[in-house]
Parts: structure tokens; C-alpha cells; sequence
């Protein structure tokens, strides 16, 4: 499936969308350009921290609601479209339901699990409780209440087209986010054989029940970091923060990285992906699946 | 601000590296705490392991550069690579000896705002958010934050908890509110250490860096400093402290 | 570290026990076996379900309190021993603390989580609720409170000597035994490099902060099975539940299997060892953790 | 009491799959459960999937003998390997289609005792307990328990309910205690299939088995059996269903 396809099916204005589960590492930057591509609208974003994928959607005026620990620019400091966004109310004004690294994990868990909400000591003490209305404290703990999200875009090394993926390196709130979510949209660097996926069923992501498309799309994380395929491109995050200062600036880095580009491919053409390219190997020390 | 010898940040590296116990469990952060972690790891703590939020455990620091703990070159030798809920399972057991956090603004309880500068609805800057900043603050066994000395970071009150210290500075806040952990440890600024009083309270002076003085302090403090009882002088960082920590930071 | 010198030191008479947590395969009979060895007395066993192995404990009269959704023998049956145990107190009376799968998964999630209690919906209904006092209903959901082992022993394929841990195959509540328990006692098919464990961190079990042995037992969890190295042995099990039908039975099973063999290896020696090892060969696919 | 052609654990098994829908989600437990999943798989059902409490996701199940569900022949193919409490949250998200339960002993409300025979703080037999079939009975949309048709299996009330069916009986029990699913559908029997109202009560005579009779299901069983409204006979297994189960059952 394209990931044009995906995002029009699955991700609608409106959406809940768990993205960016794994920290700095493996953000689905491609699926978020295609949601500003296609203008999305209303969206609420879900996530631990995000590095400069939130900033851009808010950016972009796609994003009704936020609810994450941390939104910004990890090596380079505030996210600049978030703060016009809840300072000035550009291009729009936004929600934030606040948390924490844990306690939107919880907030995950519970979903994942179908309950309310789940107990937690983090949090006590903090103001955070007086702004995130799911957030409530009883008994002397906190209950974080329940995140379902719509759908949570996942970007992972490889994938098969029945939606086994495999995924390395630390995976944050990945796994939560997935169980949790609806539906699960998965970009992916390689598109592998189920042989491939299957030799392995203990590096599977999620129940393939839950995955509604697989879309091959490498380099689909830039600039963000892919163990083994990609290194972070430090640079590309230093100049999004230079030019998003004004309204202006982000507004002519999204026209020409997003807009005026008809997808990925094109995308990865203009900077020198070879520079970025993990050449290395280190292999893990594969593991005998064997029953008899 | 610098002797010459050593940098301001280099001094605040070695003063938080002392923090770092042999065999401790630290909940590393990025830039300045991951240098300390790396001094300590060469030097008095070789048994130290490193937790990251993201979902690793190491013991040595990569000898690359990390833009963020999620870089490659932090997972390729991890000890552990998981769910950042186990992470903080351990953190939440009382398990992670001393974490690090860093913060916009911390005022003299303790207390970091990393959320809202005005009033959250209306709010004059937005900041980031906790990330994990408060989970350290309420669930490691003790703490520490790293901050440049200047007024406006150093502040009387923050407007917004984001990660509590001592709360309102009350004798056993922390305690009579469910946090789990002591709390601050220490402020490490670019003047001076703050301390805390053992079961909370207000932050003081306990040790004044190299060519810095009390008065400059004072200056520069959101709050009306208190004469410290006996003024000591922050040990400068040693030979062995600044070779590993100039080998990783370039 | 000698399996008799890990159950010496780290677990004592009266330890909360959580071992067999991947249900079926891997469990560590060879410990368990060390265990009544040494004469250890009033331990706890936490597990899911029990393959045979909390039943040989019980027989042997090592066990105050059982906290399981399942005692019995899987292919065969009931479990004699506990049935004796529970029906007329022989060797000795036990205390049955009920469970269901998922609320003994989650009274460890709520000890690794350090919460006192987790919400469920498993369970309403249910007369599990009325025997055991660690379940409670409060607003239409079930309370399970925490299970906080003092050692969870765990029986894994491969294993470096500080601790870090690769287990495949399905792993039922073993992540979180580790993570709730206080420490972790490793048995392991093979003692291998660090190289190999760390080649996949994202395989390591556990933190091995939490790991305070780690003991080369090949063929320490027989007759489970244990994916890529050894097959059920079907017919040891129905022996097994032949022998131990009266107690005069049992306590010539376990002086033959247990009592009388100084350890695992001449236990081995016991029965066809080839015929049960695993002969093929079913790799994972492996994954590149490089990172330039 | 087979005709001949097929055995009453085939009969069973073939209902048994019948219960199971194209793209079910099934929650599979072993022995005639698994067999009826493989029915199911390579009839009418192509694109079921099944789950194991143990922390497996199939789609074929495998064609070797297994004498429990974490048999090494279970695994190797498995669509995903996981904890238990991961196929448990699939169940309690209300995902899973249908699930298998053992038995011991079912009263007319479907209520599963698996755990005490007399008083539990002294019991005349105690049974294995739950494992997860009570999770089943109350997450799972519907499930399915099979059973020897015996005057000791099937009686008028367990004296313990460890897999709760529809409780006392009474119209809406399920939902007002907050279980999730429907409850039981069928009980599968020896002579017979059992069937109950949508929104519960008593188990009621859905078919009869081939050769068999309304008063030896009456004679077999521990509660008033009622007068049917129409007694349908069971449908027999198809050729295709049991070369499937005499397939895999060797």
C-alpha cells in the first residue's frame, strides 16, 4: 500500500494518533509529512517526547490536541511552532493534556488492557495534575486515566506484508501504543518475506490483527535515527530549528521538504543520504527455533 | 568565569560525577549529566550502570557523539535494550540510586518548572514538558539538576511544579505527599552546589567555586541567600576527571 | 556459580518463589529439584500454571502457600501431590491462594510497577474472589494486589555470567517475575560470551541488576521442553503421573529422580538424552545493530 | 456409541468448529479445541487466527503431536511470541471472537467449576483451577466448553464457580456483575449441544447427536432437562472435517 493510501484510509481528520512512540529514535516523520500533505486536520497527537514531528504537524495547523510528556527539539531545545501555537494561538490554537514519560506509558497500558485507568506514585506533587483533566489523584496515587488511540503510525526496519514487524534498538512506547491503539500503520525500511519475519516470531511487534497497512518507505524516519540502516542527521534538526523561528521560516521549510514534494522519494533526493547511511554490520547472534 | 584550567561546565561535570556512588543505578540524561556519568564510570564509580529513559541499560558511555540517548552508537553495547515502562518499573521500585534532570527554572525548594512560563491556559512561553523530568524528581532515591546561574533560573517560586522538589519547603513534603525518593540532592550551577536540608527545605549554599564569591551568588539568585554557616570552596576538577570527560565531549 | 550454592544463598526457607513463569517450556525442574535437596521449607511458588513441578515440590513437603492459576500436570492431569496435600494435609497442609492467568500476570505488574494494586474485569463473577484476600472488587472492577516475589528462578537457552539473559519462544509472565522480584536466579542450557548476549539487547530478559546467579544446568528444565535444544519428554510426565497417584508412589519417585542424585548431571544420565535433543536447525533472521 | 463412522469426540469436535467464524480470533486450548480450530482453519474458516494463553499467535496450527500448547512444534511458525499478558489485553479489548474452555464440572447457567469439590478451606477434590479459563469465561465474546456427557459433570449448580457462565440465571447477570462477553455458547457434549439464551439463563437442548435420545440427555443429566421447542438432530462430521481431525489427531 502507498503511504498515501494508508494515511487517507486510516489516519481521517480527527484521528487520535499515537506517533513517535520510540523516543528520538524511529520517528515516522514520511507518515506525518503525507498527514500535512493531505491537510489533515484535528488530529490529536499522542507520544512520550517528540522530536520535531509534533512541532511540524502543529506547525502545519493539523493538530487540534496534544497529549505527550514532552514536545520539542531534542538536541536543539524548544519546539518553536508549539510554542507559537499555545503562546499566540498560530496557525492555531492547541490542547495539551500534559504527562509524563510514565504516565503516558500507563495511559497506553490501561487502554491496552481495557480499564479506566491505572495507579502510579509518578506524578504526586507535580502541577501537571492540575492541567491533564485525565489525570486525577485518589487513595494517595494517581490514576492516569485510559488512551485509546485511533491508530498508532509505527516506522520500523523491516516489515512483511501481512504487518509482522520486526523492530530494534529501544522501543519506548511502541509496544503500549500499539496494543492500545485501534489500528496500526506501519512504514517500514525493508518489506521482507513472512519468511524473514517468522524465523523470529519473538521480534514481532504486534498481533497482525491489529495492522491495517504496511507501506514500504525507506528512509521513512529521516532525520531521525534507524539502527542499522540510518544515523541521525544532526544538522537537518539544527536547521529546522533555525528556520522555524518565525512563522515565515517554518512556513517556507515546509513548502519546500512537504509541499512541494510529492513524497518520500523525491524527499530523500534532496540531501546526501549516503552520509547517513549505516555501512556497518553487527549482527545479533541468531537464535535456533527449532522443535525437533 | 573559567581559571583558565577548566571551563565552568567542566567544574559542574566533576561536581556532578561525585554525586555518582560505586555501584549506583543513575537514570542518565543527555549533555552535561551523561559527561559526568562517563568521569564517574573512569574513575570512582566503575561499577555505576546507566539507565536511559528510552529503554537501555549501560555500563561504559559510547565514546561517539550522541545528539540524543536514542543515537546508534547508545544502543550498539547496550547492557539491556526494552520498554521504557521497565525503566521506570525499576525507577518506581526505588531502585535507580541518583538521576539527573534538567529544567528551565528551579527555585530555592527545589522545584523545577520545564512546563509553562505564565499561566497554562494563557501561557507567556511553552516550554517542552517533563519528558521523564518528573519521574525522576518523584521516583529516584535522589537527584540532582545542572543549571547556569542567572536570575531568571534560579527563581524564589516557580509558577509551575512540572518536577517536584521539596514542594512548599515544609519539613517532610515529600513524604506526607507520597513521593518516594529524598529528592534534590544538590543544584549544580556555574557559581556555586546548593544542598538541602536532609528532610527538605530550603536550598543553601554549600560550596562556592573557584575565583566566585557569595556576594556574586546573591546577585544572581532569585532568592535572598542565606549566610552559609561555613563557606567552602568546590573542589576543581581533577587531572583524571577532565581527561575523560575532554575525550568524550568533542 | 554451583546450582547448589545459588539455592543455598538465594533462596532461603520461606522465600516467595516465582518459577515455571513461561507455563510449559523452560521450567527449571532442576532447580526446583536442588530446592528439595536441601530440605527448604515453607516457600511460597508463585506461577501461572505448574507443569508437574509445584506438585513435586509439594509432595516433598517444601511449600507453605501456593499462588497459581493451575497445579497439576498438563498432558496428564491432576496434580496428586497437591490434591493430597490440599484434601488431607499430607505431607503437610498448604494454603491456596487462587489466581487466574491474567491476574497473577498482573499482581506482578503491579510489584514491578511498585503500585499496591491493579485493576481487572477478569475475575468478576468469579469464586476465586472469595479465597483469595489479595483480590478485592471496588468500583465494578477487580483490585489484584501486588505479588512481590522474593526470587524468581528462571531457566533460559543462553546466558552470560553477568547475568544477561536470551530466552525464545512464547514466555508467558517471565519479563515481569523478573522485573517484580526482588532478585533472579538464572539456570541456563548454555554459558555463553557477552558477545553473544549483547549482540541483541533487545533479547536480554532482564536487567542484570536484578540477576544474582547465573548456573550452567544443560537439561535443567526436562522434561519441559525448550525451544532448540530439547523436546517434551511426553512419556516422563505420564511416569510421573503414574508414580505419584498414592505417596508411597511419589516418594519413590523423587528418591530415584531426585533424593538419591547428588545433581542435574547424573540425572541426565538417567534417561535417552538424544532422543530428546533438538537435532535441527531453525535460525532467526538476523538484525544489524550497527550504528555508522 | 459411535454409528460406525465417526467417534462422539469427532461429533464434538466438528460442532465444535462450526462454532467458529471466517476471521475469528479464537482463543485455542488444547486437545478436541485445537483440533476443531484445525477443522475450522481448513474448512469454512480460512482466515481465522488462534490465540494461546501461553503467548502465541498461530494461523495454521501445526501439523505435529502437542502435548501442551508450549510444545516447540506450537512455536516454530507462530505469528507472534509474546507474554501472556499481551494476549490477555487482546481479550479484555473485547478482540477476541470466541474461546475454548475445560471443564470439570458446568451447571445448567454455563458456570465452570475447575477449582473445589466440597467446602474449598477443606475440599473433597481440588481440582487444577482456573489457569486462564475464568479470564476466557468473562473477556473472551463467546466461548465454547466441551464435555462427557456424565450425571457428575453436568449438574444443577457448581458449588464453585470459577468460570463464571451467566451466573445465577438471571436475565442480564453478565452485564450488570460488569463481565465482558456474551458468555457461554454452546456446551458441547457427548450426547448432545446445549445452547442458551442471548441475554442468559438456563442452558437449553439446541440438537441431539445422531443414535441418541432426549431421555438419555435427561438420564445424563443433573438438572431438569426441558421439553425442546423442536429437537434438531446434530449434524453429523463431513468427510472434509474429519480427514482434517484424523490428520492431525494421530
Amino acid at each position: 500500500m502507498s503511504l498515501a493510501e494508508a494515511v487517507d484510509r486510516f489516519v481521517p481528520d480527527g484521528s487520535a494518533v499515537a506517533i513517535g512512540t520510540a523516543l528520538e529514535a524511529l520517528i515516522p516523520f514520511a507518515a506525518g509529512h503525507e498527514m500535512i500533505r493531505q491537510g489533515r486536520r484535528d488530529l490529536e497527537l499522542v507520544g512520550p517526547i517528540s522530536d520535531a514531528l509534533f512541532d511540524q504537524l502543529i506547525g502545519a495547523g493539523c493538530v487540534r490536541r496534544v497529549t505527550a510528556a514532552w514536545v520539542g527539539n531534542v538536541s536543539e531545545g524548544l519546539g518553536q511552532c508549539y510554542r507559537r501555537a499555545a503562546e499566540d494561538g498560530v496557525p492555531r490554537r492547541i490542547e495539551v493534556h500534559d504527562h509524563t514519560n510514565f504516565s503516558i506509558a500507563l495511559a497506553l497500558w490501561a487502554a491496552a488492557w481495557n480499564v479506566p485507568s491505572l495507579p502510579t506514585r509518578t506524578l504526586l506533587g507535580s502541577d501537571i495534575l492540575s492541567t491533564n483533566p485525565h489525570l486525577r489523584v485518589a487513595d494517595g496515587l494517581v490514576q492516569v486515566g485510559a488512551m485509546r488511540p485511533d491508530v498508532a503510525v509505527v516506522h520500523v526496519q523491516r516489515a512483511d506484508a501481512m504487518g509482522r514487524a520486526h523492530a530494534w534498538g529501544p522501543l519506548g512506547i511502541t509496544e503500549e501504543a500499539g496494543l492500545a491503539a485501534d489500528r496500526v500503520v506501519l512504514t517500514c525500511e525493508e518489506l521482507v518475506d513472512a519468511s524473514v519475519t517468522l524465523s523470529d516470531p519473538n521480534r514481532i511487534l504486534f498481533p497482525e490483527t491489529k495492522v491495517v497497512a504496511v507501506v514500504h518507505e525507506p528512509g521513512g524516519a529521516h532525520p531521525s535515527p534507524v539502527q542499522g540502516y540510518f544515523k541521525r542527521d544532526h544538522s537537518f534538526f539544527r536547521a529546522y530549528a533555525a528556520e522555524s523561528r518565525t512563522a515565515e521560516g517554518f512556513n517556507a521549510w515546509l513548502k519546500r521538504w512537504v509541499l512541494d514534494l510529492p513524497g518520500r522519494a523525491a524527499y530523500m533526493k534532496r540531501f546526501d543520504v549516503g552520509a547517513l547511511r549505516v555501512k556497518g554490520t553487527a549482527l545479533s547472534s541468531p537464535v535456533n527455533f527449532a522443535d525437533e | 568565569m573559567s581559571n583558565g584550567a577548566y571551563t565552568p561546565q567542566e567544574l559542574m561535570v566533576a561536581v556532578a560525577s561525585r554525586e555518582i556512588r560505586d555501584g549506583d543505578l543513575v537514570f542518565v540524561g543527555m549533555r552535561l549529566p551523561i559527561l559526568a556519568y562517563a568521569v564517574a564510570r573512569n574513575n570512582h564509580a566503575p561499577n555505576a550502570r546507566g539507565l536511559f529513559e528510552v529503554g537501555l541499560l549501560r555500563d561504559q558511555p559510547s565514546a561517539k557523539f550522541l545528539g540524543t540517548m536514542g543515537d546508534p552508537p547508545n544502543v550498539a553495547g547496550a547492557l539491556w535494550a526494552t520498554r521504557m515502562s521497565n525503566v521506570m518499573a525499576l525507577m518506581a521500585q526505588g531502585l535507580v540510586d541518583l538521576g539527573f534532570i534538567g529544567g528551565a527554572e528551579v527555585d530555592r525548594f527545589g522545584n523545577l518548572n520545564t512546563s509553562y512560563v505564565g499561566p497554562p491556559a494563557t501561557p507567556v512561553v511553552k516550554l517542552p514538558g517533563s519528558g521523564g523530568g518528573a519521574d525522576i524528581a518523584i521516583l529516584s532515591r535522589r537527584w540532582v539538576t545542572l543549571m547556569s546561574h542567572e536570575p531568571r533560573r534560579l527563581v524564589d517560586r516557580v509558577s509551575f511544579v512540572t518536577s517536584p522538589g521539596h514542594g512548599d519547603g515544609s519539613v517532610g513534603w515529600r513524604k506526607r505527599n507520597g513521593l518516594l525518593g529524598s529528592g534534590p540532592a544538590a543544584i549544580v550551577t556555574t557559581l556555586c552546589v546548593f544542598r538541602f536540608p536532609e528532610r527538605g527545605g530550603e536550598a543553601y549554599v554549600d560550596s562556592i567555586h573557584p575565583g566566585h564569591t557569595l556576594d556574586e551568588v546573591r546577585a544572581n539568585t532569585g532568592w535572598a541567600v542565606e549566610q552559609p554557616q561555613d563557606v567552602k570552596e568546590t573542589a576543581p576538577p581533577t587531572a583524571s576527571e577532565l581527561v575523560v570527560m575532554r575525550g568524550l565531549a568533542s
